[in-house]
């Protein structure tokens, strides 16, 4: 128990560098972009957002089977936790993307592919915590969402594929018109890796929390229990 | 070959009690309609209009439609506790899972056939053509799949009606886009070669999600 | 520059939200725990 | 579980530590029973103690949480539709089909347990529970206690050499109860392997010949007809349906 509280904060403190780390390379290191100017430095947070969008729901997924096969509550803990932070960063990433799509076309959202992609992947996420929410018992709604998780997750590519199919005249690699130099490759690095290690913090701590929650409830059953 | 017997005894004894009471196709068809309508007079007369707007609509109806469908196949299950029954049979659940995507698919294209000749009829578009109703079976399997098995799920849900299109609609999004944009092509009078994009999108959905589906099924009625 | 801004700040303000939601909890939790571990302890104290 | 009988009969039923957990809530725990073949056991248990989870259970309705059911010796988990074949399930729903007749849902019964010569099978059953008449009627136009006279023969259909019924009496009359005693117990001279549920202590004690109590997912009592103790099995009863009430 212990070594575990000590793994915790060390954890903290590695994303917490990181994440210090990052936000200079982003505010002062990299380089700002010619035609986009300081805005373009959204990039910096969008691409990762993305990817732990997509991180998440790959280890929903990962969760999903793993708790379908051995049936421990601890998967299903770990894809909700997954599920839970997925979604926000997805959101996250919806937001961020609004925030970047108004300076550089003018408008507030605009389908592009990837942008479409991320808002299915949102509402996929949406589904899997409603069929939980929805379950009429806990272990049911453990084995509706791991349904969902396993679905959705090989569904990703196919809309991927589609929207792009949709819309195959957009630019796709507008953000990179001029190439990235080798400044901002490295603070896009430095970013990604800080928010990979927060996501995994909070993934960690949010099982943790799951565990115990269910621990709560396994004590008050005992307590409840012949009175 | 027991198993694509007694699949289709499941699919035989849904259509016997749909073909006897019609309360499914029917409620289902009419909305249907009506929503074609509707769209008549939102659209007015202009042909140049309605045929630029006709794929999107046809295939936003038939999403709903399907959802409405889909979301009664469980609940003649749920009477007199017939899943139990079921169950209890010597057969697995992917012969369920099986039984009840024929029979889905078969409603489904029933009201789908007929919308389309209702369509033909209310806007004189042609879309009865053979491409488009090669485009019509393959995406309506991809609905059938999927919403087969998110309707036995969002039926043991509390919130029945309100859980499935949340779960069916994001899943079947690129089965809908390769859908319209297939017709599209096909109102346009485009030949085969240009819509094998779209026929390829909803065939690698078909073989990705039914074998999925089938596979996860079990889990769904199981307790 | 507004919107880079924004952008920063909204997913600092998350990520911190997110945080303090985490710590709420935890020390909810682990108090809930000694509660229960205490009732548990004597509820075997006087069944036996 | 020793019972006096000299000679080793074969096991029809046996759960070994079955345990059923619905979220945090344990509804059987280790379960341990072996019925012969041949006998009528009884289980009784106040609502909620667990009877129709366990009867699900060995209807492979529903799967253990942990634990084995062997039916006629095969594991369920492994030979999940061999055994099915081998048991018949009455519950107090009937499994029927309202839209359809009792043609029609027998029918297609039949083709899910594999029934051979379907029609005159279905003949026989429907003449055994006294239905014949009414054979082209949908089952939504008949009387509750038609609609179970059909799922009797539903049930017995395929011939099962163990029949599971869940508290199949409630709601009838005494003339069903005869038809469904007189149907399920023998049919050609072949003595049916039956479970049964009942908080009814009078008319089980009537029935049966082995004696289970099931309180808050335990068996807590467990004896046959020769050993059977009325007074100790009545209390016993009597505790466990007073606690939880």
């Amino acid at each position: 128990m212990k070594g575990k509280e000590s793994f915790k904060t060390a954890g903290l403190v590695v994303a917490l560098l990181l994440f210090m780390w990052a936000l200079y390379m982003i505010f002062i290191f990299v380089p700002t972009e010619a035609t986009m100017g300081i805005s373009q430095r959204i990039f910096y947070f969008h691409v990762p957002l993305a990817w732990l969008g997509l991180l998440g729901y790959t280890l929903v997924f990962f969760g999903s089977i793993m708790y379908l096969w051995k049936r421990r509550s601890g998967w299903d803990n770990f894809s909700s936790s997954a599920a839970e932070l997925g979604f926000i960063f997805t959101t996250l990433f919806l937001i961020s993307g609004s925030l970047w799509a108004k300076p550089a076309w003018g408008v507030w959202w605009t389908w592009t592919p990837r942008l479409t992609t991320a808002l299915i992947l949102w509402f996929i996420y949406i589904a899997y915590l409603t069929v939980r929410f929805y379950a009429s018992e806990k272990q049911q709604g453990a084995r509706f969402g791991a349904v969902v998780g396993i679905v959705g997750f090989v569904d990703v590519p196919i809309i991927a594929i589609s929207t792009s199919l949709w819309r195959s005249e957009h630019p796709g690699a507008l953000v990179f018109q001029g190439g990235l130099t080798p400044e901002m490759t490295f603070g896009l690095m430095v970013s990604i890796a800080a928010f990979t290690v927060l996501f995994v913090y909070f993934l960690a701590i949010r099982t943790s929390l799951k565990q115990q929650e269910m621990e709560v409830e396994r004590l008050r059953e005992l307590v409840e229990q012949d009175q | 070959m027991s198993f694509l017997s007694k699949s289709l005894a499941v699919a035989r004894k849904e259509t016997i009690a749909e073909l006897r009471t019609r309360e499914m196709v029917f409620a289902v068809l009419v909305f249907t309609i009506l929503v074609i309508v509707i769209f008549n007079f939102t659209a007015g007369v202009d042909q140049e209009v309605i045929r630029a707007a006709a794929p999107g609509l046809l295939w936003a109806t038939f999403s709903f439609s399907g959802t409405l469908s889909l979301n009664r196949t469980f609940v003649r299950e749920k009477e007199n506790g017939c899943l139990e029954g079921l169950m209890s049979c010597p057969a697995s659940r992917e012969v369920i899972y099986v039984g009840k995507v024929l029979s889905n698919l078969l409603f489904m294209l029933v009201i789908e056939i007929i919308a389309l000749l209702v369509f033909t009829l209310l806007f004189n578009i042609y879309v009865l053509s053979p491409p488009l109703l090669v485009i019509t079976v393959l995406a309506t399997f991809g609905f059938a799949t999927v919403g087969t098995l998110f309707s036995g799920l969002s039926a043991n849900t509390k919130a029945r009606e309100m859980v499935l299109p949340i779960l069916f609609l994001p899943i079947v999004l690129p089965v809908i886009i390769a859908a319209v944009r297939g017709s599209e092509q096909v109102l346009a009078g485009k030949s085969w070669a240009g819509l094998s994009p779209w026929f390829q999108l909803i065939l690698a959905f078909d073989a990705v999600l039914s074998v999925v589906s089938f596979l996860v099924f079990p889990y769904v009625i199981e307790e | 520059m507004e919107y880079f801004l924004t952008a920063t700040a909204i997913i600092w303000a998350v990520v911190f939200g997110y945080v303090l939601f985490i710590i709420g909890r935890q020390r909810k939790l682990r108090q809930e725990i000694e509660s229960l571990k205490q009732l548990v302890a004597e509820k075997q104290k006087n069944t036996r | 579980m020793g019972n006096g009988s000299a000679i080793a009969t074969e096991t029809a039923l046996e759960t070994r530590l079955v345990s059923k957990r619905f979220g945090n809530r344990l509804v059987l725990r280790d379960v341990s029973v072996s019925i012969r073949k041949g006998e009528l056991a009884v289980l009784f248990g106040p609502n909620g103690a667990g009877k129709t989870t366990l009867l699900r259970i060995l209807a492979t309705i529903m799967n253990p949480t942990s634990g084995n059911v062997l039916v006629t010796g095969m594991n369920i988990k492994e030979d999940a539709e061999d055994a099915r074949r081998k048991i018949g399930v009455v519950s107090h729903q009937t499994f029927l089909y309202n839209d359809l007749t009792i043609r029609e849902n027998l029918e297609f019964y039949a083709r899910m347990f594999d029934v051979p010569h379907r029609r005159e099978r279905i003949g026989e059953v429907v003449e055994m529970v006294g239905m014949t008449p009414r054979l082209n009627d949908r089952i939504g136009t008949l009387s509750r206690g038609m609609q179970q006279r059909v799922a009797i023969a539903r049930a017995i259909l395929h011939k099962p050499e163990i029949l599971l019924l869940d508290e199949p009496e409630t709601g009838l009359d005494l003339k069903i109860i005869s038809v469904l005693w007189k149907t399920l117990l023998g049919e050609g001279g072949e003595k049916r392997t039956v479970v049964f549920t009942t908080h009814d202590l009078e008319r089980g004690i009537e029935l049966g010949d082995r004696f289970l109590v099931l309180s808050r997912g335990a068996i807590i009592y467990d004896s046959s007809k020769e050993q059977m103790d009325v007074t100790h099995l009545r209390e016993t009863y009597d505790r466990c349906s007073g606690v939880s009430v």
